[in-house]
């Protein structure tokens, strides 16, 4: 068997993955590395995302194969929607790792009652590499095996919480996201023995579904396995009704780490999907009426939901469930066209959910901080910048002007759904646009409230909470008692810098998304 | 109709003036196209203006008016290097943008007749930057107005010269937001506040008939270009024929602009604004009536000339809706008790009959006399709106009391008013004499090149308001000049006003607040004095343009209907004239019932319809959905609580705070999911 | 029928026996004790199938290895095992969705595949070994990378942590 | 020998196996219906890469078997991390009761502060 090796195109795989096993083998080296782990995590993920550049660099049709058999199709291929997608993955995942960096470098060793951080950095670096790994994927092997690798990592991750007061939650919520994980794993090996069962290969060809799908026998089953698929993959969307473990494990785990279930994760996820819908391309007339079901589902259960929150992970949470709902929409019609257009949405939700995140870690990590809404009032008086920043990535979730990328991924989503003219899809997503500014509106009020009533409107059950989540920051509390005495770290104010700026370029030249 | 055939008189074919020849002038080669310089300058110096004059109202009025003064220059250049070179002169701006599939160039297009109306737009401008400086000489806003000002220009001109409708857009929104800022500039008075929320709002709701016009034209086209958009929806032959299976889809969007255009153009059902605006600053009055924003609907119109020809129902509406208009706003315009207001309304009815000779343009003839009428309005509009600001000046209002016999007291303003009114009754050989035979005869040539209906309708309106033009003209006149002597009220200026103001090497003293400007204490300025002689000297001699090659006009003048329209002026004339007489004041309209005139006054309570289409539906629409919030939505969010209680064990299983019922919806949905695509499919 | 379908039957029937068995006994370790049986006799499936390769993996990875680590984790946790089972409610819930994966995934793969005879004729175990490492080492390499971290996971999960303090709940 | 048979045993072992899942509220034996499902999947990439029904001649690329290779691997690495996520659990909990309350760590905050809502709540 002649096998073409394309080495080059694999490194944004590849440069996580050797940081990873590099990470370990160090640590048996040289036990007492200390941050040097996070340093070669950073080389790794910078690395990674500076490979990516080539394949972001082609034309619309091309794709860059690696692992070719003679017969022409490949188990790896980089177009640059792959390209587009990994270095979102990367550039997430980087965020999270500078989020993280004070925590994970503290206690380098571990001890009984906290992992070391070889462990973490580690895990994080394989989830990484398996969620680049899923947008390339062209075969059922690859995608099962590299799915695997984005998710049961990050379910360690969950479980491995440092702090005692948290650590029993965090158990609870990665046994929320380990049995869902289970459970969608066993649909999707399903779906791909369904898959084999109909086009007779494990490569995803959309030569042999088109194949397939013009056999009546075969077609139901290709049907069949392409809705066990999607299920497989709905869970890590957080697609309705996928989503239960969703705001459980976003409130219980680190902060960092729901940053990164809630955006490096929704990567892999939605890079699978587009693989499936890629794959499917082939089967003329074969509309997935189960992605419109699910995305019309998701993104209303998820909007009513996110309505009613006052702790703002969890609001977050359900803004995700919903914001799914939308990257699912375009892949109804299974079109090229459909498949960039959910590329670009992601893109963009990925950027404004990470810089809302930041911002709420920043606010958790303030001395009388916390992740209540009320915590948020009259952020806009204390904090101006950050407040902007936030109300930026919030305008852009609503799709709302000035943030007129946010605006622009929604009108692109909706494009290939009018091209079809699925019309009650259409109406459902409409009157979604005007809940899901509730949300966000909600959110932004609190955020240009006055603070003077402050005390009066928090009712104590909820100061309460604000209390016991207060060590939620990175450090804990470093006895600093006011606001003005609190001095944001720097990598946050580059990081909310950096990410707003992305955004603001991206408002006054929407140009990549289109 | 009218149609003069058998008629002995010869019609009379217009001559082309036996010019000299353009002499070779050598022009050094600059940077940029003169088109880009034009919309670059005006727009800088809007920015320049606030950033570098530090409360220093000299250094705003230099870079005001110089910029102004290059503006002009540059437009002038243009039309030399367009006579050189040829039309059209395309230039581009930041350079084309991508959107997917759809084109957008940003580009400029310099053509003979978007060159003459940036050069007219130019010196109007120049002209109202040079008088301002005299008349907002103690107004502590003057920096801000000035600029306003350039950035007004600079989007009038970019929507002049724009071969683009996204440019087109920009520059029409910055107009709207920057005449609100002109007219509400005076922000310490309620009724000038009142009027720019008012102008705002009556054309923003124009607006999006507009922009969705647009956006439609250049959705359906793949491109923004206007060249592009007209080439994809029409194709020009011996008759403009629709491409085929849009006809339905581009009447919509030329409805939606003509929707716009009527708006932005003060015509019904959108005019009352335009009175009301009288609130700004005389020199912000005359802006925006001569040369930008009332004239803009006319540029976008005539760009857009082809597709307004090949959708005939967004002609006839337009057809239908401008002739009623310039009727009743002569009419409205004669009985108005303010004679700023009356040439407000005179404004309203002369953008009338230019966007009427737009809808008469047979298939293969441009729009030149529509563009004649704009050139030689924006000239004697701004001329009579500059001479009743200083008039308000002298006499301490512009309302007929206050004015009555005015130019008998300040003999200096006799030229200027004469010259002004009678331009405007179109009394031959000025300016406005020309340019209204013009559109007379165009619209006489439409009728027989098959018009139609609405072209005997626009005709007849236009024949109707010669005589009216004539008899508001009349009335201002008999008011201004032949009232008696001592019936002055007011007369501030009779002991003041001889401080003379230098314009430029003087720093004003400025007052704290900006009320009571138009009573300045000081004599007109000779800068300003001599901007309005220019104005007047245009307004005599600019017929000529008619005979020039910078305007094509294949038109036949006919000699009989010329005949019958003078007449009529003559007998419109005499008739208001005879009415005046016993009339203490010398007011013709005084013969008016009251309660007419208090309706006129009031716009024909357009103000009220508006509150009850408009205002009303969208103030119960916000009560509407207010109600549904708070009863409906909330009431919803409400029962969550109860309704999970209720439904009991099958929602608190679904309950996601634990791992188990999680995976009954997993499993379960995935089977729900299959059966629905086994089913559909 | 063909003597391999009788044998296959036979084995069939004590898989899905044991299988109902595993998801149904109250007692933890009878449950875990029956899973034994199924996977044993779906490695037994397997080979009646010809896969011998597959059966072998089946017999070391799952017999020999999960299933013991399951009885370990079963046997340290049987003291925390209160109620086995969910309501019967949502047990009822659960056999109808059972019940209807059943239905679908027997329908369609039976209506694809048909009742009728056919050649047993997989790939050699040399095949499968030359495939394995030659079109398929990409994602056999991320396998290596997915049980090294888990591997790792595993350990730190399980060493490491607080344990649950007195006198809380 | 009949396809139908080893492609019925496995619906059947995916139905007993998402049984599983559904009714035990036990972690370990939730886990037991999950293997179970694997194995129906298992059984049917295998079976589909016995009869070679798919391509004619075969498929080169043993994809049935390989694929169930995968599977029983990837199966392995996810119980090692699970069993120790849920030894974690039960030190943590001390049960292993997949339907007991997950969080235990935020206390219950009442609705939104919204004036309006507040009302009606009491």
């Amino acid at each position: 068997m002649t096998l073409e090796l394309n080495i080059s195109v694999l490194w944004p795989v590849l440069a996580p993955a050797l940081a990873a096993v590099v990470v370990l083998v160090l640590d048996v080296l040289w036990p007492r590395g200390g941050a040097v782990h996070l340093w070669l995590a950073a080389v790794g993920l910078v690395g990674g995302a500076a490979a990516t550049w080539p394949a972001i660099a082609q034309g619309a049709g091309d794709a860059t194969g690696a692992f070719c058999l003679p017969s022409g199709s490949c188990l790896y291929a980089a177009s640059s929607l792959t390209g587009g997608l990994q270095l979102l993955a990367l550039g997430s995942a980087l965020v999270v790792l500078v989020l993280t960096w004070p925590a994970w470098s503290r206690a380098g060793r571990g001890s009984a009652t906290s992992a070391p951080t070889v462990v973490l950095v580690a895990l994080f670096l394989a989830a990484t590499a398996g969620v680049t790994a899923v947008p390339a994927a062209r075969d059922l092997g690859t995608l099962l095996v590299s799915l695997e690798l984005a998710t049961l990592p990050v379910v360690a991750l969950v479980a491995l919480e440092r702090r005692a007061a948290r650590y029993r939650g965090a158990v609870a919520g990665a046994v929320a996201l380990l049995t869902t994980s289970l459970v969608s794993f066993a649909l999707l090996a399903l779906g791909a023995a369904l898959w084999v069962a109909a086009t007779g290969t494990a490569l995803l060809s959309p030569e042999a579904a088109a194949e397939a799908a013009a056999v009546p026998e075969r077609s139901a089953l290709l049907l069949l396995a392409a809705v066990l698929v999607l299920a497989g993959l709905g869970f890590k969307i957080s697609a309705v009704p996928f989503h239960a473990w969703t705001p459980l494990t976003y409130a219980t785990a680190p902060l960092p780490v729901t940053t990164y279930l809630a955006g490096t994760s929704k990567v892999a996820a939605l890079g699978g999907m587009i693989v499936l819908v890629q794959a499917l391309a082939g089967t003329s007339g074969f509309a997935l009426v189960a992605v419109a079901v699910i995305a019309a589902l998701t993104m209303t259960l998820g909007n009513a939901m996110a309505l009613r929150q006052v702790d703002l992970v969890h609001l977050l949470a359900w803004s995700a469930v919903a914001q799914a709902g939308w990257l699912m929409l375009p892949l109804a019609s299974l079109s090229s066209r459909a498949v960039h257009a959910a590329g670009g949405y992601l893109a963009v939700y990925v950027v404004a959910t990470v810089l809302a995140f930041v911002v709420v870690l920043t606010v958790a990590r303030r001395p009388d901080g916390g992740v209540l809404l009320s915590d948020h009032r009259g952020l806009a008086r204390h904090q101006p910048l950050t407040a902007a920043a936030l109300g930026l990535a919030l305008l852009t979730l609503a799709g709302l002007p000035p943030a007129i990328i946010g605006l622009v991924a929604k009108v692109v989503v909706l494009r290939p759904v009018a091209a079809d003219g699925t019309w009650w899809l259409l109406i459902v997503a409409t009157l979604n646009i005007a809940l899901g500014i509730a949300v966000y509106v909600r959110w932004l009020a609190a955020l240009i409230e006055r603070t003077a009533g402050e005390e009066v409107l928090v009712p104590a059950p909820a100061a309460e909470a604000a209390a016991q989540t207060q060590p939620r920051g990175d450090r804990g509390a470093t006895a600093a008692p006011s606001h003005a005495a609190y001095q944001m770290p720097v990598r946050h104010r580059v990081l909310i810098g950096a990410l707003a700026a992305l955004l603001l370029l991206g408002s006054i030249a929407p140009v990549g998304i289109f | 109709m009218t149609r003069a055939v058998d008629f002995p008189w010869p019609d009379w074919e217009l001559p082309t003036l036996p010019l000299p020849g353009v002499p070779d002038i050598p022009i050094p080669d600059l940077p940029g196209t003169p088109a880009q310089a034009a919309v670059l300058l005006a727009g800088a110096a809007g920015i320049l203006g606030l950033a570098l004059s530090k409360r220093s109202s000299r250094t705003a009025a230099w870079i005001a008016i110089g910029s102004a003064g290059l503006v002009l220059l540059a437009s002038l250049w243009q039309m030399y290097s367009l006579h050189e070179a040829g039309d059209p002169r395309i230039s581009t701006t930041i350079g084309p943008l991508a959107f997917g599939e759809l084109v957008v160039p940003l580009e400029l297009s310099a053509s003979r007749l978007s060159a003459l109306v940036a050069a007219v737009v130019g010196l109007v401008a120049l002209i109202v930057q040079v008088f301002a400086r005299w008349y907002l000489w103690f107004d502590p806003r003057y920096r801000q107005f000035s600029a306003t000002v350039s950035v007004f220009t600079a989007a009038m001109l970019l929507v002049v010269l724009s071969n683009d409708v996204l440019l087109t857009l920009i520059g029409w929104e910055v107009m709207g937001w920057c005449s609100f800022l002109l007219i509400g500039h005076l922000s310490a008075k309620d009724s000038a506040n009142r009027a720019a929320t008012k102008a705002l709002l009556v054309t923003r709701l124009a607006d999006v008939g507009f922009v969705l016009g647009l956006v439609a034209l250049a959705a359906g086209a793949g491109t923004t270009a206007i060249d592009g958009i007209i080439g994809h929806w029409v194709t020009i032959g011996s008759d403009i024929t629709v491409a085929p299976g849009q006809g339905a889809a581009l009447t919509l969007a030329m409805v939606g602009v003509v929707l716009g255009v009527l708006g932005k153009s003060a015509q019904l059902p959108f005019q009352d604004w335009l009175p009301d605006a009288m609130e700004g600053p005389t020199p912000a009055s005359a802006l925006i009536h001569a040369a930008t924003m009332v004239a803009a609907g006319t540029v976008v119109l005539a760009q857009l000339l082809p597709l307004l020809q090949a959708a005939a129902p967004a002609r006839v509406l337009l057809a239908v809706l401008v002739s009623i208009t310039i009727v009743l706003a002569a009419l409205l315009a004669f009985a108005q008790p303010d004679i700023k207001r009356l040439l407000a309304w005179s404004t309203v009815s002369q953008v009338g009959l230019m966007l009427a000779a737009l809808t008469v343009v047979p298939v293969g003839t441009g729009p030149d006399a529509a563009i004649m009428h704009l050139v030689s309005h924006a000239w004697f509009k701004a001329l009579l709106f500059l001479a009743v600001g200083w008039m308000g000046v002298l006499t301490g209002g512009t309302v007929v009391r206050y004015v009555v016999s005015a130019t008998k007291r300040y003999r200096t303003l006799r030229r200027p008013v004469g010259i002004g009114l009678l331009s405007l009754a179109g009394v031959p050989p000025l300016v406005g004499f020309v340019s209204k035979e013009l559109v007379l005869a165009q619209a006489e040539h439409g009728v027989q090149h098959g018009a139609g209906t609405a072209g005997t309708i626009v005709l007849a309106a236009v024949g109707a308001s010669v005589p009216l033009t004539a008899a508001y003209c009349m009335r201002a006149w008999l008011i201004l000049d032949r009232g008696p002597r001592r019936r002055a009220v007011h007369q501030p200026g009779a002991q003041q006003g001889h401080e003379i103001i230098d314009d430029f090497f003087a720093e004003p003293e400025v007052v704290e607040e900006a009320i009571g400007i138009e009573e300045a204490e000081s004599a007109i300025s000779s800068s300003a004095r001599s901007a309005v002689a220019v104005l007047g000297f245009l307004s005599v001699v600019g017929g000529l343009l008619a005979f020039t090659p910078q305007l094509e006009l294949d038109l036949v003048i006919n000699l009989q209907l010329l005949a019958a329209a003078l007449l009529l002026m003559i007998l419109a004339a005499l008739a208001v004239w005879v009415a005046s007489r016993g009339v203490g004041s010398r007011d013709a309209a005084a013969r008016l019932p009251v309660s007419v005139s208090l309706a006129t006054e009031r716009g024909l309570g357009f103000d009220r319809l508006y509150r009850a289409v408009v205002a009303a539906p969208v103030l119960r629409l916000a009560h509407w959905v207010q109600w549904l919030d708070r009863e409906v939505l909330d009431a919803y969010v409400r029962a969550a609580v109860p309704a999970a209680k209720l439904l009991g064990g099958a929602l608190e299983q679904t309950h996601p705070r634990r791992p188990a019922p999680g995976l009954v919806l997993v499993l379960g949905g995935v089977v729900v999911l299959a059966v629905i695509g086994v089913v559909v499919s | 029928m063909t003597s391999r379908d009788v044998l296959f039957v036979a084995v069939g029937l004590i898989t899905a026996a044991a299988a109902v068995l595993s998801v149904t006994n109250r007692r933890v370790l009878h449950a875990g004790l029956w899973l034994v049986v199924a996977l044993g006799g779906l490695a037994g499936c397997y080979l009646v199938l010809g896969a011998e390769l597959v059966a072998l993996v089946q017999l070391l990875v799952y017999v020999g290895a999960v299933v013991v680590l399951v009885l370990f984790a079963l046997m340290l946790t049987r003291s925390g095992a209160g109620e086995v089972d969910t309501s019967s409610a949502h047990r009822w819930v659960a056999g109808a969705v059972g019940a209807g994966v059943t239905v679908l995934l027997g329908g369609t793969l039976v209506a694809a595949y048909g009742w009728s005879e056919r050649e047993v004729a997989g790939p050699s175990n040399d095949a499968i070994g030359e495939q394995i490492f030659g079109t398929w080492v990409w994602p056999f390499e991320l396998l290596s990378l997915l049980l090294l971290a888990a591997l790792v996971a595993a350990v730190a999960v399980a060493t490491t942590g607080h344990r649950r303090q007195e006198g809380e709940r | 020998m009949s396809p139908a048979l080893p492609l019925l045993l496995a619906a059947i072992l995916a139905g007993v196996g998402t049984y599983g899942v559904l009714a035990r509220r036990h972690a370990v034996l939730m886990l037991i219906g999950v293997e179970l499902m694997l194995g129906a999947a298992g059984l049917i990439l295998v079976t589909v890469g016995q009869f070679d029904i798919g391509q004619v001649g075969g498929d080169p690329l043993a994809s049935g078997a390989v694929l169930t290779l995968f599977v029983i691997t990837i199966a392995a690495a996810e119980i090692v991390v699970a069993l120790a996520v849920v030894m974690a659990m039960f030190r943590t909990r001390g049960d292993v009761d997949l339907t007991g309350e997950a969080q235990t760590v935020e206390a219950e905050v009442p609705d939104e502060t919204s004036p309006k809502m507040g009302e009606v709540l009491g």
